[in-house]
């Protein structure tokens, strides 16, 4: 197994003045599903965001560490070009070109030259993986529901033919059985297309019983990781992501207790 | 008759220009307050080439056309490329800027005489009758054509060609765009490439079918209000608007008062402003962006 | 007390009479000081020439502080600063020529015109925001130009409107030195209202404005109000300011109030730095004399004379240039300098203060 | 408030550097040398510059050289008004030069009644008040004059004109056309003419054509324009792509020499005071060979107005003599008789109350076929 992604000490600053990531590292493996958890504010999406590049408008940087791509330092790249590498970012939100229709939204993004046979190929694949875009195809990006609106936004990031996929929140403000629908197309994709996805999820849940490896991000640090196993074992996880609690209940005094024990973890 | 024929030339004059000013402003946001003098830029290079090429206007045309193209995108290489992610206006005021610049160095370079690139190209402008008693010059005529040419081309470009959807992408979201591998950059560039182009093109014909002076600026500001009014981020709005903003003025110069020719535009773009601010066929939420 | 503490350690106020206070420390009394001085002293030794140089400045100085009070602090951009100016000078002018109205009624009724175009160029801004309120102002800017020119026209003053010197109680203000002295007053006056409105309620309204509308207007300011007030007031300054050019320069005309002089002014408050009624000094000090630099800088050269005809097209592309270099390079402008000049003694040896990178 | 020392610095730096006596005659000039009307006095200024330089060369006025100081308002009111201060007090200008636009007169005058420096108006219009009774300060080279330009032109129609005159009128939107345009609509009735309302075009106009419409839904069958340049050929031009058929007449500005020439049009009459180079008179050849010796970039047909201000002005400094103070040149100015070598159909004369000239003289030229002809020649109108 290859380490397709490395990042080290990663540390993230907005504005030149707020630090929102301090030394995050963590490693993915070529064909892993990895999950990113953790709770608001924990600078999950500033991870996906620092891996797959800023923008001036952002005005943010990684002023420390280093994101790695098979072995080559991307970090501060412009986000095109990091696309262009073969990372993919699928967006919280505004995921999809509101003013454009599906079949714009699938045509738009920068494809690797290929062949049009490819090309058509691809198309099929998508359209396969997501039918009920091939429906849509004519409706614009603004009137689709949530679950079509993740389809499309995962569709039109597959043309870029990414190596590496990044979701952030795919759950979010979504019916449980779609994402439950989603996270298995995921794991068919992945099947499919060989590649390597990256998921961050608030719901530990629901990444965890498709993702092989996962972090646990507190604070901008990351304070728990392991396989699907470990995680889901974890009392913590249990307790406080899976939301299992063990029997007796809890005064404030072991929560405390929980968070000092937390720090052996970081 | 000839009223109409006066309304459609002036209509596709400001149509042609405005489109300029949306390309711009649809894809980065921008106000480009230099598209005037990027144009007059655009007459001038004609000038330039018919003299040094005089003989085969043919090539002096290309020659121009392809300069005015290079003219946009390096203004947005080296100028506006540094103002992304800045304020919106002060990227506005940097064209602005931009504007002064440029009419300080045309005046430099080709004084402020009257010229007639026709002339040196070895063009005549005969005026041709149209069917109903109106008539209209040869140069106005290709004008129009050339207007209606550049709308279908653009409607067909952006709406089917991969940059041109890309274009539109930038304009609604850049990040996700750059997200999905498209560089801003390139599409920047182009817009300001194709913008300047369009703009040239109407300076050109303008001055073919009316000789040249520095005060051609003015007519680029004049045809901004239709553009506004048609509503910044709308190709069919900008055509709307021209019509419009062309209709008021031959109509008020012809009933009214010549005079008011020249606020009439401003007159019905207040207006505009009041009742509808994003304009006739603009999207709402542009207003926001500031 | 305070006044003694070193400026290197930070300026610390220990009571409401400082923060009430116009100057801090005891080294900003003695350069205002030294500065009033200067300015008191200057027409006895400048030439008339230098004289009328600074007398440009005062009366840009003023313009300046208006805009800046309006697109500086209340956020409202205005590209029809000009016609703001002709329709106080008109007024001036009118009055004085149909009714031989003195100095001291036309200032004030220059200044109630500003007002309520003020209001007429603020409606828009009810609805508009950003570019749209700027091309609404540039579009208002073309009207007021247009009814100045019908008046000169219908009027017969084909040659702009002449204004003969102005006489208050048998005294006649005329000459470079009386000029100098009452421009100067009027731009020190305005400079006193501004900081006293910026630091009253009007003040912080317009800054949380600036910031956030929506968020302001949750906070309970009235935003509409407050857009009003500062577009009234600037508008107000402005008038009196076209007034007294009026007056200065003994006439109006309607070719004075060119679009590029609103983007002159605009240029002024970029160039001086925005948020800083320092910076509209400085800015209006720049823009002023930045053509006479050019011209001077130009005729030094040799064959001087053969470049009189370019010496207008230089100066135009040498302002481009310039306010591009501010726009691009030094988005905080004269002011963003001289901060920079002053926070690297403040803070040596450290670099930079923490927030001092977000401050936009 | 530091920066406050910076601005005093600034502002005390300034102080140096005043004026001080030169050894020449000092002769001030602000013109529209660029901005939209620039087209008109640039070329004027360059003649100017040349035929100076030239008598420079042949060693001056009374033994001095003369200085010329130009400075460029670009027709902006503010910018002469800081000009003509700056050539007043800064370079002690002995005599003030105005060549822009209208707009200008008034701060420059005031400036020029404040030094006592006589104020010479070369190339741009001549204010009402070098007409007699002239205000002893101000003095005019122009060629054109307004109430009178309108009188010959009206006079040339009515004896041209075989069938009864329908004349329409376009005049710029700047208030010296619009004033004149006004002033020949009320003429032209006396005349036995039927006058329509004058078509007031605004400066900057993308297409001249609706204009022109009105003015052949008018009915017209002659037009008289009198205005810049620009708008009155275009104006033409946009009536004749209407396949409008009448008479146009027009003032013979710089440009209308070349402009004939392209136009080629045998109803399209200049009215002017001055002499085409198709004269080809000594003096032409003269200015030519100068402009050529230059290398000036506009052509010699446009250089006649300024050369008139040279001739006039030197004669007026030799008949002030050597020191001139602005005193003895004004002197000399009110008392003047220069011979333009035929540039004009007669003098340039100056007395005490007339600072324009005794008599005006206008010709009217024409494109016939081939070549430039004169229509009707030299008839003159007594200024009084």
């Amino acid at each position: 197994m290859t380490t397709l992604l490395s990042v080290e000490k990663l540390e993230v600053v907005y504005h030149r003045a707020i630090t929102a990531v301090q030394g995050i590292t963590l490693s993915v493996q070529q064909g892993q599903i990895v999950a990113i958890l953790g709770t608001n504010g924990a600078g999950k999406s500033t991870t996906l965001r620092a891996i797959s590049g800023f923008l001036g408008i952002d005005d943010a940087r990684v002023t420390e560490g280093s994101v790695a791509f098979k072995g080559r330092r991307i970090e501060n790249r412009p986000p095109n070009e990091v696309t262009r590498l073969g990372i993919v970012l699928v967006p919280e939100r505004e995921k999809v070109f509101p003013n454009l229709t599906v079949a714009e939204n699938l045509a738009a993004p920068f494809a690797p030259a290929m062949s049009n046979a490819q090309r058509r190929e691809r198309e099929e694949l998508i359209y396969q993986f997501f039918p009920r875009l091939a429906a849509l195809r004519a409706r614009i990006g603004g009137l689709l529901s949530g679950g079509e609106r993740q389809m499309l936004a995962i569709a039109s990031g597959l043309v870029c033919r990414p190596e590496l996929l990044l979701i952030d929140e795919l759950s979010l403000g979504l019916a449980p059985v779609v994402v439950e629908d989603l996270m298995q197309r995921l794991v068919h994709i992945r099947k499919e297309l060989g590649i390597t996805i990256v998921i961050v999820e608030q719901s530990a849940a629901v990444a965890l019983d498709i993702a092989d490896y996962g972090y646990v991000l507190e604070n901008g640090r990351v304070v728990l990781d392991g396989d699907r196993e470990r995680l889901t074992s974890h009392g913590d996880i249990q307790e406080f992501y899976l939301g299992q609690s063990s029997g007796d209940r809890r005064s404030y005094r072991d929560v405390k207790q929980y968070r000092r024990s937390r720090r052996w973890y970081g | 008759m000839q009223l109409t024929v006066n309304i459609v030339v002036l209509a596709s004059i400001y149509a042609l220009i405005a489109c300029g000013y949306v390309l711009i402003y649809r894809v980065s946001r921008v106000l480009n307050l230099a598209h005037g003098e990027l144009m007059m830029l655009g007459a001038y290079l004609l000038l330039a080439t018919a003299n040094s090429f005089s003989g085969n206007p043919a090539v002096a045309i290309a020659v121009a056309v392809a300069l005015s193209l290079t003219v946009g995108v390096m203004v947005y290489v080296f100028l506006m490329r540094k103002m992304t992610g800045e304020m919106v206006l002060a990227a506005v005021l940097t064209t602005v800027a931009l504007g002064i610049l440029l009419r300080g160095v045309m005046v430099l370079i080709w004084s402020a005489q009257q010229q007639y690139p026709g002339q040196a190209l070895g063009f005549s402008n005969p005026a041709i009758a149209l069917p109903g008693g109106g008539r209209i010059s040869t140069f106005a005529a290709i004008l129009v054509l050339m207007t209606a040419l550049t709308y279908a081309a653009l409607f067909v470009f952006l709406r089917f060609g991969t940059w041109g959807v890309r274009m539109r992408a930038a304009g609604q979201n850049p990040l996700l765009a750059a997200q999905r591998g498209i560089n801003l950059h390139a599409v920047y560039a182009l817009a300001w490439g194709l913008s300047t182009l369009t703009g040239s093109i109407a300076g050109m014909l303008i001055a073919l079918d009316s000789g040249l002076t520095n005060t051609m600026v003015i007519i680029g500001l004049k045809a901004f209000p239709a553009a506004l009014v048609g509503g910044l981020d709308s190709l069919v709005g900008a055509l709307a608007g021209a019509l419009i903003i062309a209709a008021a003025e031959v109509l008020s110069i012809q009933y009214i008062d010549p005079l008011l020719s020249d606020v009439v535009p401003f007159l019905v773009l207040i207006a505009m402003l009041v009742v509808r601010p994003w304009g006739l066929f603009g999207t709402r939420e542009e207003l926001d962006r500031v | 007390m305070s006044d003694r503490m070193p400026r290197a350690s930070g300026y610390f106020r220990t009571g409401y009479a400082q923060e009430m206070a116009l100057t801090k420390t005891r080294l900003e009394r003695v350069s205002l000081g030294a500065f009033v001085i200067a300015l008191l002293v200057y027409p006895h030794l400048a030439s008339p020439f230098y004289l009328d140089l600074a007398s440009q400045v005062f009366l840009a100085s003023i313009g300046a502080l208006s805009l800046m009070l309006l697109t500086g602090y209340a956020g409202q951009v205005s590209l029809g600063h000009a016609g703001l100016l002709a329709a106080g000078a008109f007024t001036a002018g009118i009055l004085s020529k149909e009714l031989a109205a003195p100095i001291y009624v036309t200032i004030p009724a220059a200044a109630v015109t500003g007002a309520v175009l003020g209001v007429i160029f603020g409606l828009p801004s009810l609805r508009l925001r950003g570019l749209y309120l700027a091309v609404s102002t540039l579009a208002l800017h073309f009207v007021v130009v247009y009814l100045g020119g019908e008046y000169e026209t219908k009027r017969g003053f084909s040659t702009g409107i002449t204004i003969d010197t102005p006489v208050i109680f048998g005294f006649r203000l005329y000459g470079g030195k009386i000029w100098y002295f009452i421009l100067l007053a009027f731009a020190a006056a305005t400079l006193l209202i501004c900081v006293n409105l910026l630091r009253s309620r009007s003040g912080r309204a317009w800054r949380a404005i600036q910031a956030h509308e929506t968020v302001a207007e949750a906070l309970g300011i009235s935003v509409a109000g407050y857009k009003l007030l500062a577009f009234v007031i600037s508008s107000a300054i402005a008038a009196v300011a076209g007034a007294l050019f009026a007056y200065y320069r003994s006439f109006v005309s309607v070719e004075a109030f060119s679009l590029f002089l609103s983007i002159q002014y605009v240029a002024m408050i970029i160039i001086g730095g925005m948020g800083s009624l320092l910076g509209a000094l400085l800015g209006a000090l720049f823009v002023t004399l930045f053509p006479y630099l050019i011209e001077a800088v130009l005729l030094k050269l040799p064959d001087a004379q053969s470049y009189a005809g370019v010496l207008f097209a230089v100066n135009y592309a040498a302002f481009g240039v310039v306010m591009i270099l501010f726009l691009v390079f030094e988005p905080q402008g004269l002011v963003g300098i001289w901060r920079r000049i002053q926070s690297y003694f403040l803070l040596w040896p450290f670099k930079h203060k923490p927030v001092a990178g977000a401050r936009k | 408030m530091r920066p406050s020392i910076i601005i005093a610095a600034a502002l005390a730096a300034g102080l140096t550097g005043s004026a001080h006596a030169q050894d020449a005659y000092v002769v001030g000039i602000t013109a529209a040398l660029t901005g939209p009307p620039a087209s008109t006095y640039a070329p004027a200024m360059e003649a100017l510059r040349i035929y100076i330089d030239g008598v420079n060369a042949r060693g001056g006025i009374n033994g001095k050289k003369v200085n010329l100081v130009i400075a460029d308002d670009s027709a902006e009111p503010s910018k002469a008004a800081a000009n003509a201060k700056k050539l007043l007090t800064q370079d002690n200008a002995a005599l003030l030069i105005n060549a822009s636009l209208s707009s200008t007169y008034a701060p420059v005058v005031a400036e020029a009644k404040n030094a006592g420096v006589p104020l010479l108006f070369a190339s741009s219009v001549c204010p009402r008040e070098v007409y007699p009774p002239a205000n002893e300060g101000q003095f005019c080279t122009t060629a054109f004059a307004s109430t009178y330009d309108s009188r010959a032109a009206l006079a040339f129609v009515k004896d041209t004109a075989k069938d009864t005159v329908k004349i329409g009128f376009s005049a710029m939107a700047i208030p010296l056309s619009r004033g004149e345009m006004e002033f020949a609509a009320k003429q032209a009735p006396l005349l036995g003419m039927v006058a329509l309302p004058v078509e007031v075009i605004p400066p900057p106009t993308a297409d001249y054509t609706p204009f022109a419409t009105k003015l052949k839904d008018g009915g017209a069958n002659w037009v008289f324009s009198w205005a810049p340049w620009v708008t009155q050929v275009r104006t033409f031009e946009a009536l004749r792509r209407l396949d409008w058929k009448g008479d146009f007449i027009t003032w013979a500005h710089l440009e209308a020499e070349g402009e004939l020439k392209r136009i080629k049009d045998g109803k399209f009459f200049v009215i002017g005071a001055n002499a085409l180079f198709e004269d080809n008179l000594p003096i032409h050849k003269e200015i030519i060979e100068a402009n050529k010796k230059a290398g000036s970039k506009y052509p010699p047909e446009q250089m006649t107005e300024g050369w008139i201000a040279g001739m006039v002005i030197e004669a007026a400094l030799k008949g002030a003599g050597w020191p001139a103070t602005p005193a003895k040149i004004q002197a000399s100015m009110s008392n003047l008789k220069v011979d333009l070598k035929g540039l004009r159909g007669g003098p340039i004369e100056w007395t005490k109350d007339n600072h324009f000239r005794t008599k005006q003289f206008y010709r009217v030229y024409k494109w016939d076929g081939s070549k430039i002809v004169v229509a009707k020649d030299w008839y003159s109108y007594d200024v009084k």
